[in-house]
């Protein structure tokens, strides 16, 4: 448990997961009424660091797989298995101000398009998408994470952007989807791990089995995700 | 009480009634182009307090009344909501703790005015340099003014409060922080400039020297209030409280007359006085040589015999002067050889006598 | 009765309008309607108490140990002097995220403090409101330190140069004449201090973690929220601009305007 | 030949050690034997270039704008002072991703006075250098404004009552008595400006994104390296940490120490 | 020069050697237990500089050379490495610039002393009450200090330095801010203050008239070094240099003599004296009342007789001081009647003479 409260189990979350894991959080405690749940999200690399330097926590759920890796690598976690997945899409604001009504738009000078910064995950994956659907896009900014890329679209700062189907989501009323052409399907992965450190290796085990549940995938899938 | 002076078209004249924390001022001033006056008064009288007033610093309690009128032009009037603000007054200052700037050296501060009047650099720091060589002291030209002494300082405030050729100047106990020999000299440098300067100048000072030295008029301030004005002369010779009294070296005390007996009012003491006719509040004046001092009770004609303590003995040139303790405290001035053959000392009993026709009495 | 110079005060509308103008953007997407209800969920309560709890330590605790290494910085000659005034201002430099992480390093369950302190008495500062209150600390001291220290090296010295001739030794020299003479300078930097811990995001994210009533502040709050709830995070926005501009504005007259004539 | 009082200089030391210890923490995970090839890297270089030139330009506009606004606060008499003063300390408080959306909201292509700007003109802040600029001297500019509002508050006034019976205008007395005298202040304000524009993150990336070259600055550069490449973000951060520990050493005596007696 | 003054076990002695910014200063003093020992000189001579060695405030640069020693105790000594901070000097000082602490009131400052040195805040209070009331300024007790007068402040700075029972007292100027009457007044309060004093007391002053009523012995100071020492009559009577001739009031100018003339050493002439026998470096000193002045060259027997302007017309008293300029600057006293027949005004012309009987001179 976190602290030297020991009934409870603390998740790290990337910040992606935010509201699917407050619901998950609900859920969980409503089947186990004795754990209590703590979910602490931040940025995938503040939660990178906080394994390593010893955070008091049980479980870590992490928007890619590659810090995951290093984090089992080093042998901070235990068993990362994945547990969602999210894909790509184009979004443009509501209204769709840009006029983008295809991929090629991407690359009119005159429009301000973003992606993510390729040293993070939905970065990596725009970059795929882009590659594979032969677009040379004129990009305004590389945003350091999706959330800033979904707001900035979102606020019409920005006239489209790619970013994760989650994030259009969780924001229907501002943010649209345009379809991705044919044969372009970009997915990213969630892996989930039990942190070795942790002192209630039970209450970890039983989260992380509740989050593959049926009634975990369920949430998620609400959310917007994909299945694992 | 005293002579109202009329004010010439080119004068400053003011008028200030205010109440800030308990005190009050009220006085009213005019000085003559081309005139000196002296405001003279002790501490706390007021006298910088009217000076801020004038040149425009002061911030004013609500319910203040001022006018000021240099050369014609009215600078404020609080009834008609006239306010000038101080860099458009062109009053000179000098005030009483220099002010100069820190950051610049003394050239640049006595170039200060020039420059903020439109003289280009140059030209300014020239007449900067003039000046400072005037009031010679040319050294300390590239000095910073944390690098003075204290008269050093107030030397370079006023050449700068000069450099601004003023229509007006302000000098509040300019030489206060002068040494003895810097004092006279600058005296004598402050005596040439305001001579040779054109508008109306008035010196605040609680140094009756400077107040006789350097103005043709004096305003005495106490506690607010003028109390008297006149030039040096008439101040000198008719004292009209007893602070002036003392600054001019002579003793006054405030009595009430009867059948040649005058009780005084703020001391236990009756005197006796020639004039039997005189009734009602008068003003006693006992000139401090008219005094005599002896060891034991002196059998003689005078009138007025009483004993007492010396309060204070001080060698003052040629003479010595004594001051009396109670129940009259006066200044009685004697040779040295008296201070000797009597063994004055401070706290030391002695009996003093005055004649009744040494007395000289005037209704208040 | 003074006019004042044009040019400084266009400049000066300029600059106003600088801040004032993203207030008004703010306000202008504030959902009024809904405010009430988006301010009293619990999530919003704790956080609030949280952020009152930890800034307020933080500035007293930037205050303890600030004045006097602003009295060491500006009184006392040592070698590396200008090097730890330079250090000092790291926190403002690095990157909060970056600070927070420089934290875990030294003071983290594995870090060069942190394991021994850890070992010694179990106790653990990340994920802790101790946690909160030392990166609030971390980020907010220079300002205190530096506003401090401006003052301590312009302030006139002779009136100390007085004191000790009365016989006060420099311990009472500093608490009786030092402090109340540089007293509207530390006022500043302790409000100054207290406003950045209250407006403190990435190192306590990163050091002390983002938990509901134990190191959840209002900033996490609006991380949190910023994704699926913008309505909230801009509300809690909001009440924190509230609560500071109340805070400072009620201390008005008494920390800001100046006391000494 | 003084001794400093002892519990002053245990609680300096406490202080200091709060400061010097995270950083020696990072310096510990310091890959320094890639130091160079990650430093020399051309998106370090640019990022470097680019925040030079936006945390000084930032230093400059906060000076130019904010002088005048503390002059103006600090002399001035007008409604709404107090609250003006607390509005300035906005982007103190408020989390700079949340500054930075309140600059969209105002500034933006679609803020308030954007909108119609970009009309009428074609000139967009965001994804702009100009907009780093912007950004950085919102969050940089209450430091300057709060030091130099305090020392105009605490400066004696009488050597510009002098000034002004020496006839010079208010503009006169400003500029040749007022900022002279004050001048020990605004180098801290403008030194603490800088700072702060330095090490700025969360309001650029908001505000104005973040594309190499143009709106790229050093943390922005740290943070989307933290994930991918630690190594790289940990010697970026030394960098700034170097860089602003130069400047600063450089500009001691000059800038930090006290220059009248 | 001077005589040299043994120092009692109890009492104060100084060494000063020190240079900075160009200024260097070499001075020793000693002040014995229960005495007043007057430092006196013109501005920027040192008297703060010597002070502030002596009290322990001053950043010494490099190479200076300081030793002070009150009551047996060696306070600081710079061969010996030896410096005790200020606060463990128990020397009270009196500042120029009185220093008083803002954010206290008038009470509090004065209690601030006896507070430091352990007294508890009530007891404290007590005391300073009591020494506010020996000055004679109860009511300002409440005050802040920027609520008072220049006058009233200094007044308390006084009180305050007394309230902490110092072994020493150092007093910088302490009535230089004071107007006329609290002048003498608080001459008065210093002196009995003084008086009952036992240990050593030091006045730094540029007036020689506190240095002459106040002080036992007298220091005077110029540029640094100490041109004189003695009791303040040795001073007045025989003066050593001219800055000391002119504050006690008579002319003095150094020359060669031969064959019964003399020619001065910073003047452009030559005087003519009876003793033909000197030779070398003489001292000359002339009476003020010794110079007679006319208007016309005058044909009787002085043998000094020359033709100069006049620069300064001062009255004192019963009799008008005349300060004449080039090619001898010097002070004639004349009375008040001469004046008007002379014509004398400043800038005029004048005839000076004066006796050779009348100049005395004595090798220097
Ligand atoms: N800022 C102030 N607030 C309230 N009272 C003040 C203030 N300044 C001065 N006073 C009081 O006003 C009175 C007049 O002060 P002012 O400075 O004008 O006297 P002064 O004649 O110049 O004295 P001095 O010769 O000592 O300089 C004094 O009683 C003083 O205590
Ligand atoms: N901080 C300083 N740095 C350099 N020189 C200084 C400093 N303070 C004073 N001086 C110089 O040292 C000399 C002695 O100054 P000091 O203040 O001791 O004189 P003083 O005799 O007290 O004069 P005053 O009667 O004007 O107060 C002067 O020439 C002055 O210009
Ligand atoms: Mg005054
Ligand atoms: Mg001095």
């Amino acid at each position: 448990g976190a602290g030297d409260d020991s009934d409870s189990l603390l998740v790290l979350a990337a910040a992606s997961l935010t509201d699917a894991f407050d619901d998950m959080e609900i859920a969980f405690e409503v089947a186990n009424p004795s754990v209590d749940v703590e979910i602490s999200v931040a940025g995938s690399s503040a939660i990178g660091v906080q394994i390593e330097q010893g955070a008091p926590a049980d479980v870590v759920a992490l928007a890619d797989t590659m810090p995951m890796d290093a984090l089992a690598e080093a042998g901070l976690v235990e068993n990362p298995s994945q547990f969602a997945t999210n894909s790509m899409v184009l979004a443009v604001p509501i209204g769709n101000p840009g006029k983008v009504d295809d991929f090629e738009a991407l690359s009119d000078a005159a429009l301000f398009v973003g992606v993510c910064a390729p040293q993070v995950p939905c970065g990596r994956y725009a970059r795929e998408v882009l590659d594979a659907a032969g677009v040379d896009a004129s990009i305004d900014t590389e945003e350091p994470d999706v959330r800033s890329l979904a707001g900035k679209i979102a606020v019409g700062e920005l006239d489209a952007g790619l970013v994760y189907a989650t994030d259009v989501r969780s924001i229907p009323d501002r943010l649209v989807a345009i379809p991705l052409p044919d044969g372009v399907d970009v997915r990213a992965e969630y892996p989930i791990a039990i942190v070795s450190d942790t002192d209630d290796r039970d209450g970890a085990r039983r989260f992380i089995d509740f989050v593959r549940s049926a009634a975990g995938q369920a949430i998620l899938t609400d959310a917007g995700f994909g299945g694992a | 009480m005293g002579t109202d002076v009329a004010v010439s078209p080119k004068g400053l004249s003011a008028h200030i009634r205010l109440t800030r924390a308990g005190f009050s001022i009220n006085a009213d001033l005019e000085v003559e182009a081309g005139s000196t006056a002296a405001l003279l008064g002790p501490n706390g009288a007021g006298k910088s307090s009217v000076l801020g007033a004038i040149a425009g610093f002061l911030e004013l309690p609500a319910g203040s009344e001022i006018s000021v009128t240099l050369a014609e032009r009215s600078l404020e009037d609080t009834t008609a909501r006239r306010w000038t603000p101080p860099e458009d007054r062109n009053i000179g200052v000098v005030f009483q703790e220099h002010l100069l700037f820190g950051h610049m050296t003394v050239l640049d501060n006595v170039a200060f005015g020039p420059r903020s009047t439109g003289s280009r650099t140059a030209e300014a720091r020239r007449q900067a340099a003039s000046w400072i060589e005037l009031l010679g002291v040319s050294e300390l030209s590239d000095r910073q003014p944390h690098e003075l002494s204290g008269g050093q300082a107030q030397k370079i405030a006023i050449a700068r409060a000069l450099a601004a050729s003023p229509d007006a100047l302000l000098l509040d106990e300019p030489l206060a922080a002068l040494d003895v020999a810097a004092r006279s000299e600058v005296r004598r440098v402050l005596r040439e400039q305001l001579d040779s300067f054109r508008g109306p100048r008035l010196l605040i000072t609680h140094d009756p020297s400077d107040a006789f030295l350097l103005a043709d008029t004096t305003f005495v301030i106490e506690n607010g209030r003028i109390t008297q004005r006149g030039t040096p002369d008439e101040i000198r010779r008719s004292p009209a409280t007893p602070y002036v009294a003392a600054l001019a070296g002579t003793n006054l005390y405030a009595g009430l007359a009867a059948h040649g007996s005058v009780l005084l009012a703020d001391h236990d003491h009756t005197f006796t006085i020639t004039d039997t006719s005189m009734t009602g509040s008068v003003l006693l004046t006992v000139h401090p040589t008219a005094v005599s001092l002896h060891p034991d009770c002196p059998s003689g004609s005078q009138r007025n015999v009483w004993n007492t303590t010396v309060e204070l003995v001080e060698p003052l040139g040629d003479i010595v002067r004594i001051t009396l303790g109670g129940p009259v405290p006066m200044a009685v001035d004697v040779t040295p050889a008296a201070v000797t053959s009597l063994g004055l000392r401070p706290s030391g009993p002695v009996w003093a006598a005055v004649k009744a026709t040494e007395i000289s009495a005037t209704p208040a | 009765m003074r006019r004042p110079p044009a040019i400084l005060l266009v400049l000066a509308v300029i600059g106003a309008a600088l801040f004032v103008l993203p207030l008004i953007g703010l306000l202008g997407v504030t959902p009024w309607t809904d405010l009430g209800s988006l301010l009293t969920d619990d999530v919003v309560v704790d956080a609030l108490r949280l952020s009152l709890i930890t800034s307020v330590a933080a500035a007293l605790c930037a205050a303890v140990l600030g004045v006097p290494l602003a009295w060491t910085l500006s009184r006392v000659e040592f070698r590396g002097r200008s090097l730890l005034r330079a250090v000092v201002t790291l926190p403002l430099v690095l990157p909060p995220v970056v600070g927070g992480a420089a934290l875990l390093f030294a003071l983290g369950r594995r870090g060069a403090v942190g394991e021994p302190l850890a070992n010694a008495t179990g106790f653990v500062l990340p994920f802790s409101t101790w946690g909160v209150i030392l990166a609030n600390t971390f980020v907010a001291m220079p300002f205190l330190v530096i506003t401090v220290e401006g003052a301590l090296s312009s302030a006139d010295r002779r009136p100390e140069a007085a004191a000790a001739s009365l016989g006060a030794s420099p311990l009472t020299v500093f608490r009786r004449v030092t402090l109340p003479m540089i007293a509207p300078s530390l006022r500043a930097g302790i409000v100054l201090a207290w406003a950045r811990a209250l407006g403190e995001f990435g190192a306590t994210v990163t050091f002390a973690g983002n938990l509901q009533g134990r190191t959840q502040t209002l900033p996490l709050a609006v991380f949190v929220s910023l994704d699926a709830n913008r309505d909230a995070a801009i509300a809690i926005s909001l009440l924190m601009v509230v609560v500071s501009v109340v805070v400072l504005v009620a201390l008005r007259g008494r920390w800001w305007e100046r006391t000494s004539p």
